[in-house]
């Protein structure tokens, strides 16, 4: 098994001293509608640069609705900013180059390219389209980089088809490192993967964290509890609580809607990724 | 090889190559140009071969597509007029050897098979075809390698080549007649339905040329695209504008929906009379005879046309091919084109093209639907028009006879009202 | 009074549409393609009023005999479809489409081959020959006939799909096959049984249009586009989209029909389908889901 | 270049030689075809350059298109339009439009008088309804059933059109009996090798150009929206953007296609752009092998080749023919012909590499 490997993440992500502390992501007033239902609801949420922020909350918590919102793949209204610049509203394509880059609960990567290929593409969205019509000469030094990151140099013609479960999930974690982006939004990254790689995973995103502006979507509270620098809770499409991981463990509202399904939900991690990918407001 | 030398630019290279090499060999291989006033060298000398017991015609008719329904019926009667020839003695004491080709229903197609038939197969004549999209395919395939193609359908006129003989009727032996029929009946407005293509299109706008000389109203002109099966819009503008009678020239299917939904909507071949000039015998099965009975048509054969020649005609094919399958006007058109080039071939005593061209004219045959003239400057034949009633045995029935051959005239040159046509 | 009539027409022609599209709309919701072997399903049902016709004589019993007897052979021909090719390729949607395309080939040549090529005739009984007369507008008995059977259909699928068990899990499958695989639901017996009722639907489609048009071996080829465009139109996984694009295409095309020609006419409903889609991407009814494929 | 990369396209070295062989045996034909058959090897190539397009959309970027017919015409009928006013020289009027139509050429015919105004509008014409469709559907994400679906009912509309407008297209006749090509006599057997010759120098061509795209960034751009559309556009992609592209470009290469097609076979008409024929153009393809540089190529002429043959000796055989090809490749194997070689080949290399 390849490993990750924090020195060359810490190459890849460099020390923009510039940026430090400016990149936020700022949430107000959302709220996302399916036919009548109300997915997400004035949902106000603030992360900054350096703090690994958890969103945690029972299936249909509006958890995944509320990425899908910022990232402009379901129609929402009131405001997500990012870095100053107004997602909503703008197509997903245009937000993903305002930095904004996402995984999915599924690893979602390009199955029939090799890891290479699929890292390089990543690097390329901002390419001129002339040069799209040459073949690719060598990688951009940052597909390099993300390749010792996510310790897959030995495997970059491999067709990530083939690759293990916890390997796609770093391929995609390494796409959004070459992507440069500065604010993750990712879906259950660690769902499935044996407990070594949730380990070096969580490293690798508090130190991901450190320089970029990270949301992660999770249900296992014990990654929770070793990696999160602060929690956000959500119920019925609303937040219900906000601070960190003690804070919210000791909240008494949390601990009646959430905790109290806590082994229900942990269960649920083991077996992988069983949120099902349904509407949560399909009550037809 | 080193991997490296094939890597990046080899295919591109290598592609480059090539193609410089084509371009070259392209230019290298250029012709004459029409305009340079160098001749052009004349097509490929015939390669027919008449030196041994037989000799090649082609038979070529769409035995698969939308066409097939209608073309099987075509081939099955050369099939028949071949076999009695041969049985016969033949043509000039040789055999026919039949090369068969299926036209797909496509013109595309017809003008390769065309090609085939006459340049790889070198057959001596090609027999079929049916559509005018297919003859008009044909015929410059026909011109270009001076070859002959006997069309056996009825069309739209307009046209007279070298290298076609039209043993159907042109419009002046069909369409006129027919129109001349109404007009004796009184009628003082019609209505047009057909199919959208160049068949009926051109019938109309003969039939609207008619009218206005003749002072009979056209109240409505509707063309629905090939396949189309939903008529009510149609029937409900035919029933609205109450002509005296319909004019129909629909083409295959079609005619299936719109028979259904004229009887459906009440109107009946009493009350405002349909002639169609494209049902002939063996489509009114799948009609339905209830839902055509009483209604007109425009031929120059039915099955029940009496003469000695059509007996024997039609009781050779039914001995042939069954009992319940009719003969109508293409099927005795095609067998009477086998014959014609039989005679044609035997007066010029020679199977090459120009010899039974410059023959062909007043060449007879003693047809089913009564003898028929070559006329050897258009290449039609003179034919008796024959209005029938469509009657409960699903059979044609002689209502009207023209009662002597009528001189073909494609470009209806003879008529004044149809000044300015074409 | 001309606009009654072609009100009248538009509803009619949208009752075929809507026969000859709800079967496909289910088998299209449950594979995800359209199965371009469904007009030959139809043939396979007009050619089923024709032998019945043949053996039985009556035209009003055959007519009643050949729906079911319609249904049932549509409804084997496509469990023969989905047992030996479909539910090997539930997760190729697209090529499906050219295996039943292959397949409508196979069987338009075959009903040539077995039947002839010649189109054959089925009598309408007497009790739907000629019209209906209300008020000056004549309404024919076999347009009503088919107006009725399309309702009958429409409600029958509708009850069946909401009231029986089974229903519920073909509604399920239809409108989402992973997540009706991932709760257990979607067995070979649902995918099976969907894929009987549609392609039966088919079949009754086909008894009902020998009333109306020609019987041949390409009868499935000349309603299959417009069936498409319907089912399209409509969007997936519920009947009301159906029934709504049906009648709303067959209204379109007669009224386009009436003020310009036929051949305009369906150039413009297509448009008007193209211009609709980008309005609402996924048809008219979609069920809305989080699903990323 | 390293050795591990050039491990990883093994297929280098092997397209190269089966495209050096394919031009040589080009090259070669005119030397043991009779006329006629190279005539008819001509008209297959340039169905085969439909078939690259449509390799390219299809195979490489998952875009079903039913609809190639549509700018196969196109090209077709701006060709033959183009051939019809040089026939009738300058200021005549086209031989079928005195018979059928008004006897006056429209003034949309007028600009194809000039030669390289045609060859402009063969290449723009489908380039801008392809952009233009193509537009209008990607980026309102349909896709998959759907754009099959509206693909086939745009080629439906297309022919109905055609056959609707019968003074000015010909109607169901289509256009036909060309004598020249751009000056060139057309029933001189030489002018019909140098046709026979651009057919084969412009397939070429596009195999060049298709394979450049396809190995490019481009090419793997287009698999990666193809299998996870969501997943480009998270990266910074609109996927609407690169499906128009490769839509594009097979839309160009059906029009060039079509529009080789015209002199060489010397008829066009409806029946060549339809619905049937529209689906005809994929089964090659299917054959062939979809994702593949030459599989598209070889299995389009193949089965043109078949088409022939076997309608020659079994007029319905052909229909069963085509039938069970579309079932058995497409269900059973789904790469293709080609993928029967890869899997043969990957199994001499593991047995090499294990000796």
């Amino acid at each position: 098994m390849n490993d990750i490997d924090l020195t060359a993440a810490d190459a890849l992500l460099g020390t923009d001293t510039a940026r430090f502390r400016h990149d936020y992501l700022e949430v107000r007033g959302l709220r996302v509608e399916f036919d009548g239902f109300v997915a997400v609801r004035d949902v106000d949420l603030t992360v900054t640069q350096g703090d690994l922020r958890f969103l945690i909350g029972p299936n249909g918590a509006g958890k995944t609705t509320l990425i899908d919102a910022v990232t402009g793949l379901v129609r929402a209204t009131g405001s997500a900013a990012f870095g100053g610049t107004e997602l909503l509203g703008r197509t997903t394509h245009r937000i993903a180059r305002a930095g904004v880059g996402r995984t999915f609960q599924t690893a979602s990567v390009f199955e029939e390219l090799t890891v290479l290929q699929n890292l390089d593409i990543a690097a390329g969205a901002r390419r001129r389209p002339l040069s799209l019509l040459r073949r690719r000469a060598d990688p951009p030094a940052a597909v390099d980089q993300a390749l010792e990151t996510i310790g897959l140099t030995a495997l970059r013609d491999t067709p990530a088809g083939v690759l293990a479960h916890g390997q796609k999930q770093w391929l995609e974690i390494g796409m959004l490192l070459v992507q440069d982006a500065h604010l993750l939004l990712l879906d259950e990254p660690v769902a499935g993967m044996t407990q070594a790689e949730r380990e070096e995973t969580g490293q690798l995103l508090r130190r991901i964290g450190s320089q970029r502006v990270v949301v992660v979507v999770e249900h296992d509270m014990e990654f929770l509890r070793s990696f999160a620098d602060s929690v956000t809770v959500m119920h019925q499409g609303q937040v219900l609580a906000e601070g960190t991981v003690n804070e919210v463990q000791n909240d008494p509202a949390v601990v009646e809607v959430y905790l109290g399904a806590d082994a229900a939900s942990s269960d649920a991690t083991t077996t992988g990724s069983a949120e099902p990918v349904a509407t949560e407001g399909d009550h037809s | 090889m080193r991997p490296r030398s094939l890597s990046r630019h080899g295919v591109t290279r290598l592609s480059t190559v090539s193609l410089a090499a084509l371009a070259v060999v392209a230019l290298s291989a250029c012709g004459a140009r029409v305009d340079s006033g160098e001749a052009a060298p004349t097509a490929a000398e015939s390669c027919v071969d008449t030196s041994g017991d037989t000799v090649k015609v082609g038979f070529l008719n769409s035995l698969s597509g939308t066409m097939a329904i209608s073309e099987q019926t075509v081939h099955d009667s050369l099939q028949l007029a071949a076999e009695e020839i041969n049985a016969d003695g033949g043509v000039l004491g040789k055999q026919l050897e039949i090369v068969s080709e299926d036209g797909q229903s496509e013109p595309t197609v017809f003008a390769e098979k065309a090609g085939k038939l006459i340049t790889s197969d070198c057959v001596a004549a090609v027999f079929g075809g049916w559509t005018s999209a297919s003859r008009k395919a044909m015929l410059p395939v026909f011109e270009a390698q001076d070859s002959l193609l006997f069309y056996p359908v009825q069309y739209e006129g307009l046209e007279s080549s070298p290298n076609i003989f039209y043993t159907g009727a042109t419009t002046n032996q069909q369409i006129v007649p027919a129109l001349d029929y109404l007009a004796e009946q009184g009628t003082e407005s019609l209505f047009l339905v057909g199919s959208d293509y160049v068949f009926p299109r051109t019938a109309n706008k003969i039939i609207n040329a008619y009218a206005e000389a003749h002072g009979i109203e056209i109240v409505g002109e509707e063309y629905a695209p090939l396949g189309h099966t939903d008529f009510s819009t149609i029937v409900n503008k035919v029933k609205s504008a109450d002509a005296d009678a319909v004019f129909n020239t629909l083409n295959g299917d079609s005619n299936v929906a719109f028979f259904k939904e004229y009887n459906n909507a009440g109107m009946s071949a009493d009350e405002m009379p349909v002639v169609s000039v494209s049902i002939a015998e063996e489509e009114i099965g799948g009609i339905g005879v209830d839902n055509i009975e009483g209604q007109l048509t425009a031929w120059n054969y039915y099955q029940t046309v009496e003469s000695p020649a059509n007996e024997a005609f039609v009781e050779a094919f039914k001995a042939k091919y069954g009992e319940d399958r009719p003969t109508s006007d293409p099927m005795e058109a095609a067998y009477t084109s086998l014959h014609l080039w039989k005679a044609m071939v035997e007066k010029a005593e020679s199977f090459a093209v120009a010899d039974v061209v410059a023959a062909a004219d007043g060449v007879t045959f003693d047809a089913p639907e009564g003898q028929v003239v070559v006329n050897g400057d258009n290449h039609h034949i003179a034919k008796t028009a024959l209005i029938g009633t469509i009657g409960e045995d699903g059979l044609i029935h002689t209502e009207w006879s023209s009662g002597e051959p009528i001189e073909p005239d494609p470009y209806l040159e003879g008529y004044d009202w149809a000044d300015g046509l074409s | 009074m001309d606009i009654i009539a072609q009100l009248f027409a538009g509803l009619s022609l949208g009752s075929v549409l809507l026969l000859a599209a709800l079967g496909l709309s289910l088998t299209f919701g449950q594979m995800g393609v359209i199965n371009m072997a469904h007009g030959e399903f139809m043939m396979a049902g007009a050619y089923t009023a024709f032998v019945v016709q043949g053996v039985v004589g009556d035209a009003g019993v055959s007519l009643l005999l050949a729906l079911p007897l319609g249904f049932v052979v549509g409804g084997l021909l496509g469990l023969l479809l989905e047992a030996t090719l479909i539910h090997r390729m539930y997760r190729r949607p697209l090529d499906t489409l050219l295996v039943t395309w292959g397949v409508a080939l196979v069987l338009q040549q075959v009903a040539r081959d077995v039947f002839g090529a010649p189109n054959v005739d089925v009598r309408a009984p007497a009790w739907l020959s000629g019209a209906v007369e209300i008020g000056g507008l004549a309404l024919p008995r076999t347009r009503l006939f088919i107006l009725a059977l399309a309702a009958v259909c429409v409600v029958a699928l509708a009850l069946a799909l909401r009231a029986t068990p089974l229903g519920r899990r073909i509604r399920a499958v239809v409108q989402n096959r992973d997540l009706a695989e991932a709760s257990g639901i979607s067995s070979r017996t649902t995918d099976r049984v969907t894929f009987f009722i549609g392609s039966g639907l088919a079949g009754i489609a086909g008894v009902a249009l020998t009333l109306l048009g020609s019987i041949g071996p390409t009868l499935g080829t000349n309603y299959i586009v417009d069936a498409f465009l319907v089912v399209v139109a409509g969007g997936i996984g519920q009947v009301k989209g159906t029934v709504i694009a049906a009648t709303a295409l067959g209204l379109m095309q007669a009224f386009f029909e009436y003020s310009t020609t036929a051949s305009v006419a369906k150039v413009l409903v297509f448009v008007a389908v193209v211009a609709f889609l980008q309005l609402r991407p996924q048809g008219l009814v979609s069920v809305r889901t989080r699903s990323l494929a | 270049m390293t050795v591990l990369s050039a491990l990883a396209r093994p297929g280098r070295t092997r397209t190269l030689a089966a495209y050096g062989l394919a031009a040589a045996l080009l090259l070669l034909a005119p030397t043991v075809l009779s006329p006629f058959r190279l005539d008819l090897l001509a008209k297959f190539l340039c169905l085969a350059m439909v078939a690259v397009g449509i390799g390219l959309a299809w195979g490489r970027g998952g875009l079903l298109t039913l609809g190639q017919g549509v700018y196969f015409g196109l090209g077709g009928y701006l060709m033959a339009m183009h051939l019809k006013l040089a026939d009738a020289g300058p200021g005549g009027v086209p031989d079928f439009m005195l018979l059928y139509g008004t006897g006056q050429v429209p003034g949309w015919w007028e600009p194809l008088r000039s030669p390289i105004a045609a060859i402009l509008l063969i290449l723009l014409v489908p380039a801008a309804l392809a952009a233009a469709l193509g537009w209008a559907v990607f980026t309102r994400r349909v896709r998959g059933a759907y754009f099959a679906i509206l693909s086939q009912a745009l080629a439906a509309a297309f022919t109905i059109l055609l056959i609707g407008q019968q003074q000015t297209t010909g109607g169901t006749n289509g256009l036909n009996g060309f004598r020249a090509f751009f000056g060139y006599d057309l029933a001189d057997p030489a002018n019909r090798l140098m046709l026979y010759f651009i057919a084969a120098a412009v397939l070429l061509g596009m195999v060049a150009v298709a394979h450049q795209l396809a190995t490019s960034r481009f090419g793997e751009l287009l698999v990666a929206v193809r299998d996870q559309e969501d997943r480009g556009r998270f990266l910074g992609y609109d996927p609407a953007l690169v499906k128009v592209v490769a839509y594009v470009v097979a839309a160009v290469m059906a029009a060039i296609g079509g529009a080789l097609f015209v002199p060489i076979v010397g008829i066009i008409s409806p029946a060549d752009v339809g619905v049937v024929p529209s689906i005809g153009f994929l089964i090659g393809v299917a054959i062939g092998g979809r994702a593949t540089l030459l599989g598209p190529v070889l299995g389009s002429i193949a089965v043109s080749w078949a088409q022939t043959s076997i309608s020659e000796q079994f007029p319905s055989g052909w229909i069963y023919f085509q039938g069970a090809l579309f079932i058995l490749v497409v269900a059973f194997l789904p790469g293709g012909l080609a993928s029967v070689a890869g899997v043969a080949r990957r199994r001499r290399t593991a047995e090499r590499s294990r000796a």
